[in-house]
């Protein structure tokens, strides 16, 4: 039956992106892709990837909605050109054809004896309680038998922030000027119902944040999803009170170091692996009890990639919406 | 004690450095930390490399985690060739970087510029140690986001334009890439590339595997600007900063073509029935082309910088020539040729950034009496040039003589082939001939001479001994290339090895 | 007792999907943007209420009850105030609500009958 | 039971998306938008119960948290497009 | 039943030539990144249906409950990894788009063209 619900939010998922392809005007595409990144986490969570599904409704539905409307808000609305190209289509439907003539030989969805199932992940849902000890085999693989990759994901965050910053510059007005009452600096503070639910509904959004954070260990979630959310408060409140008292709040300097202090507390973490005895990135080492260590190991660079994921996030938005007030 | 772990650090020392250079202020600070850094990586790299030179593959797991299920550092002789390349470029570039980039962009934002290139450093050290598909990817990304940021920095308005251009393409390889990884990892349940190919071998179902070969390829082929899909590469190379240029062109190209070879010789050559065929049936005739094609490109374009690019297109093709014969000697002429191909072309473009210094615009119009003002750099211009050409003496002769005597065993195709790399050579000739001509020969514009004759002047005292260090280098490995042929040789052998 | 609370469930749920049903139903057939937001704003809220109380009563008392709580509260505070949001943008943009096309509508529909 | 609901739910989010795909007007597309991420909240809420894993409720907590910041960015958007089209008009005068 | 098995798969291949059409042949860069971003997805798409195991349930382990068959983790693990590149990526991209308006004044790619050539 849920395998139907499945099939469902596919075929609506493939409606949504034809959609999106199809209408020349961009805010009705981004927001078609809010929609289909909800329908995305949706099949997600059915295909029982629940941290995934956190994933994509933090990044897809909330930062991806803001990036492109700020950069929307500093371009254009419409596609002009609509150039059809079809010769253009050859690659395309040669990449599909490709792909359906490889589904003939692959293990059909959720066939238990495919050779996913039997290699290297099995060894992880059996050794994960022993030699780590948290219930979420995901946080587990992702901090530590995997965690060099983790590295890298923080990093490839860190860059695109860098030339986010190298391209936008980073510099603002200190405060808004107060002279135009409707400029965007503005936030919608004219907005009393919003402004008022939003300062309510910051705090429980940042204590959901951590709760994300601390809790990946048991449940879905983790630094970088806890990351996203304490970001999305920041640009909330920024979005109802303006750029400039956001920045007051959460300063530039404060930002700055939040993007390199995570990523160089995670590296830290890792080397300090190698100055305890073991390789890098070896968080047994840590404490005298391997399985101790791990837990502690996991603990710091989650934090790592939440608070590196977080500055680079609020930098990128600040930098979109400091073009704004210009 | 701390050797051993050589490989983790190769690759988290920059990882380091990086956050921390974007934290300094001024143009000095960071540039001398991204410099000593990029040093500290270069002695590694030259430690690891003494290792493997003694025939020992050294094996890292990260994390102490074992192959299959933790990630596995790996570094052959291949990977540590192609370290010494990148650590080397970055550190020998760096030293010019400061005066070049003052020219180009504000004091300001070169903090940003210089994290941005040690993590463009550390995704291709990442590339190269990794043992692992997906591991790859990850910093597959970083060295291409660190890039494209590189790229951007350039002065000129084109260089947006033609960035988002390869973010798209490079976006599309890497997400084939992707593609090809999960449709193996579906078919064995590994993401270990030497896990992979043992694992391949009792895969009955070889469909998925043949499609998983395309899209790893095609993704590759368009990061490496193999030939049909290089669209991206003259804009980008043409209007980045002059320093970003010398590093890219020396060693972004050839990360992806070494992935490539990874895969296609490790994990696919052996396994997949017929591919041995499909390989040089496909690919010779495909680089031939390039190499005429680009250096026909080359022999009419009037940017110094764009007529460099299109030359590195043409040299591309040479590396891949060599890989299509699927031999042993043409391996090691490809491989040979990597290392000689960024002396060559990083010499020059660092020439090109002394001249940028001097110069507004780089048509060889507006370039006409350079050698006049700045003798040295020209001669220095004029020897990596020679070596690109392959004259003998000079580092570029060796790989063109592997690559000649690898097409000699190739027997009637072999002709065909020699025959396109003389005339191609010649072609080469002209096309740099051209820049001689006009730097040497040509008179000099009296307007710009005139209001910036005291401007003209020979390049700073650094950047001047970098060049002419790079340039000297051509020459020593063309008398004396006993360590990159030593691991060339045994670089290719090793990958010959897993063809059963 | 425990029939009684799985009755009692079913039927919340149920009416609750009803009410949903019906917000989709008059977001696609209104007439009018400001008519549309009506439906699909009100029978939300109705039917969000619904629903998480009758998954609460199968959770019984644990942590999950107090999550739904949460998640009850935040949708009750959010949903109406994004509508007034919305409301209000479009108001300010300049779209008044349409009598025009309501007229005409119901007078087509008072034809068909 | 629960079938009953997700069913209702799902059939919404379909015709969710007609109204957000036929338009006419941006606000029309804006509402159907937050109309899908409500019921993708309750969606979810319904699975984990039909999955029987309770604890993941804490997704739909978090969509519904999300889905509100979207909104309040599309609502500044439109203010901020406003604002430039009067700035716009005042400059052209 | 057994086509609902591959079902996914075609919608994958579906969703992956849509993404990859817009990308290639759109002249509009913020819609190429639109693209680009469903292209993305599309893979997602492709690792997330190899972890699904029939009667199974997510890899997070409950106290108490023994006998539970679990997904595979580890493709979720991928492309958790995978979401972050793609949001880095488009947001760098919608930086340089931002940039490109700024300078050129369109973000059609044609007109973009045609005023580098006028110079």
């Amino acid at each position: 039956m849920i395998v139907l619900f499945g099939v469902f939010l596919l075929t609506l998922l493939v409606i949504t992106a034809i959609a999106i392809i199809r209408t020349p005007d961009l805010f009705v595409a981004v927001m078609l892709t809010g929609i289909f990144s909800l329908l995305m986490a949706s099949i997600f969570f059915i295909l029982d990837a629940a941290d995934v599904a956190l994933t994509e409704a933090a990044v897809g539905a909330g930062i991806s909605t803001v990036l492109f409307l700020s950069a929307l808000a500093l371009t254009e609305q419409k596609e002009r050109s609509i150039r059809p190209g079809r010769w253009l289509a050859v690659p395309v439907v040669v990449a599909g054809a490709l792909i359906v003539y490889a589904t003939f030989d692959k293990p059909r969805l959720g066939d238990p004896d495919a050779p996913v199932h039997q290699h290297v992940a099995p060894w992880y849902l059996e050794k994960t309680p022993e030699l780590i000890d948290i219930p979420n085999v995901v946080t587990a693989i992702l901090g530590s038998f995997r965690g060099y990759d983790t590295l890298g994901e923080v990093f490839v965050v860190l860059t695109a922030a860098i030339g986010v910053m190298l391209l936008l510059g980073t510099r603002h007005r200190k405060a808004a000027s107060p002279v135009q009452p409707a400029s965007s600096s503005d936030g919608l503070r004219h907005h009393l119902i919003p402004r008022v639910l939003g300062r309510l509904l910051i705090p429980f959004i940042v204590l959901f944040g951590l709760y994300v954070q601390f809790h990946g260990e048991y449940g879905p979630g983790g630094g970088f999803q806890a990351g996203a959310l304490v970001a999305a408060a920041v640009i909330l409140y920024a979005l109802l009170e303006g750029e400039g008292p956001a920045l007051t709040v959460v300063p530039l300097s404060a930002i700055t170091a939040m993007m390199a202090g995570g990523a160089v507390l995670y590296v830290l973490v890792g080397l300090a692996g190698i100055v305890l005895g073991g390789n890098f990135l070896d968080y047994s080492v840590l404490q005298i009890d391997p399985v101790a260590g791990q837990h502690l190991g996991i603990l710091l660079i989650e934090l790592g990639v939440g608070v590196t994921v977080c500055g680079c996030m609020l930098s990128i938005f600040h930098a979109f919406a400091a073009r704004d007030n210009r | 004690m701390i050797a051993s772990h050589w490989p983790a650090l190769q690759v988290a020392l920059p990882l380091l450095v990086a956050p921390m250079v974007m934290l300094l202020r001024g143009a000095t600070l960071p540039w001398l930390a991204a410099l000593v850094t990029s040093f500290m990586a270069f002695a590694i790299a030259i430690s690891m490399a003494s290792t493997v030179l003694e025939g020992e593959v050294i094996v890292y797991a990260v994390g102490s985690w074992p192959a299959p299920v933790g990630i596995e550092l790996r570094i052959d002789e291949l990977s540590a060739l192609l370290l010494l390349i990148v650590t080397g470029a970055s550190s020998t570039t760096l030293l010019a970087a400061r005066n070049s980039l003052t020219a180009e962009l504000e004091p300001e934002r070169h903090m940003l510029f210089y994290a941005a290139w040690l993590l463009a450093l550390s995704g291709m050290l990442g590339i190269l140690v990794a043992g692992d598909a997906f591991n790859i990817f990850v910093f597959m990304e970083i060295a291409s986001l660190a890039s494209y940021v590189l790229i951007s920095a350039g002065s000129d308005r084109r260089a947006l334009p033609s960035v988002f251009k390869y973010l798209i393409m490079g976006t599309i390889g890497a997400t084939f890439y992707l593609i090809g990884v999960g449709l193996i990892y579906m078919m064995t349940g590994t993401l270990n590339l030497a896990d992979m190919e043992s694992r391949l071998a009792e895969v009955e179902e070889l469909k998925p595997i043949m499609v998983a070969a395309g899209f790893i390829t095609v993704g590759l082929a368009l990061k490496a600007a193999l030939f049909p899909l290089h669209a991206w590469l003259p804009n980008c190379y043409t209007y980045a900063p002059h320093i970003a240029t010398a590093f890219l062109a020396a060693c972004s190209t050839k990360i992806a073509l070494y992935v490539l070879l990874r895969f296609d010789f490790v994990v696919f050559q052996g396994n997949l029935i017929g591919h041995d065929v499909q390989f040089s049936g496909f690919l010779m005739p495909l680089a031939l082309i390039a190499i005429l094609v680009a250096s026909g490109v080359a022999l009419f374009e009037t940017n110094l910088k764009r007529l460099l690019a299109y030359s590195s297109i043409a040299q591309l093709g040479y590396i891949w020539l060599g890989a299509s014969f699927v031999s042993k000697a043409g391996l090691t002429a490809s491989v040979v040729h990597m290392f000689n191909h960024a002396l060559a072309k990083g010499t020059l473009f660092i020439a090109v950034a002394c001249l940028g210094l001097r110069f507004a615009s780089l048509t060889l119009q507006d370039l006409k009496g350079a050698a006049r003002f700045m003798p040295w750099t020209m001669a220095a211009f004029v020897l990596a040039g020679m070596s690109l050409v392959g004259v003998p003496g000079t580092a570029g002769f060796i790989s063109k003589w592997y690559l000649i005597s690898a097409a000699l065993e190739q027997g009637y195709q072999g002709v065909v082939v020699i025959a396109v790399i003389l005339i191609s050579s010649l072609m080469a000739v002209a096309y740099l001939w051209r820049v001689v001509e006009a730097a040497y020969f040509g008179e000099a514009l009296t307007s710009s001479s005139s209001t910036t004759a005291e401007k003209m002047s020979e390049a700073p005292p650094l950047m001047l001994a970098v060049v002419w260090v790079a340039a000297l280098a051509n020459v020593y490995f063309g008398l004396d290339s006993t360590v990159p042929l030593a691991l060339s040789e045994q670089a290719a052998t090793a990958l010959m090895e897993h063809l059963r | 007792m425990a029939w009684v609370i799985d009755l009692l469930s079913w039927v919340l749920l149920s009416v609750g999907g009803i009410f949903i049903l019906i917000g989709g139903v008059g977001v696609v057939r209104l007439p009018e943007f400001y008519t549309r937001m009506h439906a699909a704003s009100l029978t939300d809220s109705m039917g969000t209420i619904l629903i998480l109380i009758g998954i609460m009563l199968q959770a019984g008392a644990s942590l999950a009850t107090i999550k739904l709580i949460a998640i009850l509260v935040f949708m009750l505070l959010t949903g109406p105030t994004a509508t007034y949001a919305l409301a209000n943008a479009a108001l300010m943009s300049g779209m008044k609500p349409n009598k025009l096309a309501l007229a005409e509508d119901s007078a087509s529909a008072g034809k068909e009958d | 039971m629960y079938y009953a609901a997700s069913i209702a739910i799902l059939i919404t989010m379909a015709l969710a998306l007609i109204r957000a795909m036929s338009g006419p007007s941006v606000y029309d597309r804006v509402l159907a938008v937050n109309m899908m991420g409500t019921k993708t909240v309750l969606l979810l809420s319904v699975i984990a119960f039909l999955y029987g894993r309770p604890d993941f409720l804490d997704l739909a907590l978090a969509y519904a948290l999300i889905n509100f910041i979207g909104v309040l960015a599309v609502l500044n958007f439109f203010q901020n497009a406003a604002a430039r089209n009067a700035v716009n008009k005042s400059s052209e005068n | 039943m057994e086509w609902l098995g591959l079902y996914n798969y075609w919608v994958f291949a579906v969703v992956l030539m849509m993404g990859f059409y817009t990308v290639i042949a759109k002249g509009n860069l913020i819609k190429k990144l639109l693209g680009l971003s469903i292209f993305q997805s599309a893979v997602f798409l492709l690792y997330i249906t190899m972890d699904k195991v029939d009667g199974g349930t997510a890899p997070i382990i409950q106290e108490g409950v023994s006998d539970q068959i679990f997904s595979n983790p580890l493709p979720q693990v991928l492309i958790l990894t995978a979401i972050v590149v793609g949001i880095s990526t488009t947001a760098l991209g919608l930086a340089i788009v931002v940039r490109i308006k700024e300078t050129y004044d369109s973000i059609e790619e044609h007109e973009i063209q045609a005023k580098d050539n006028h110079r």
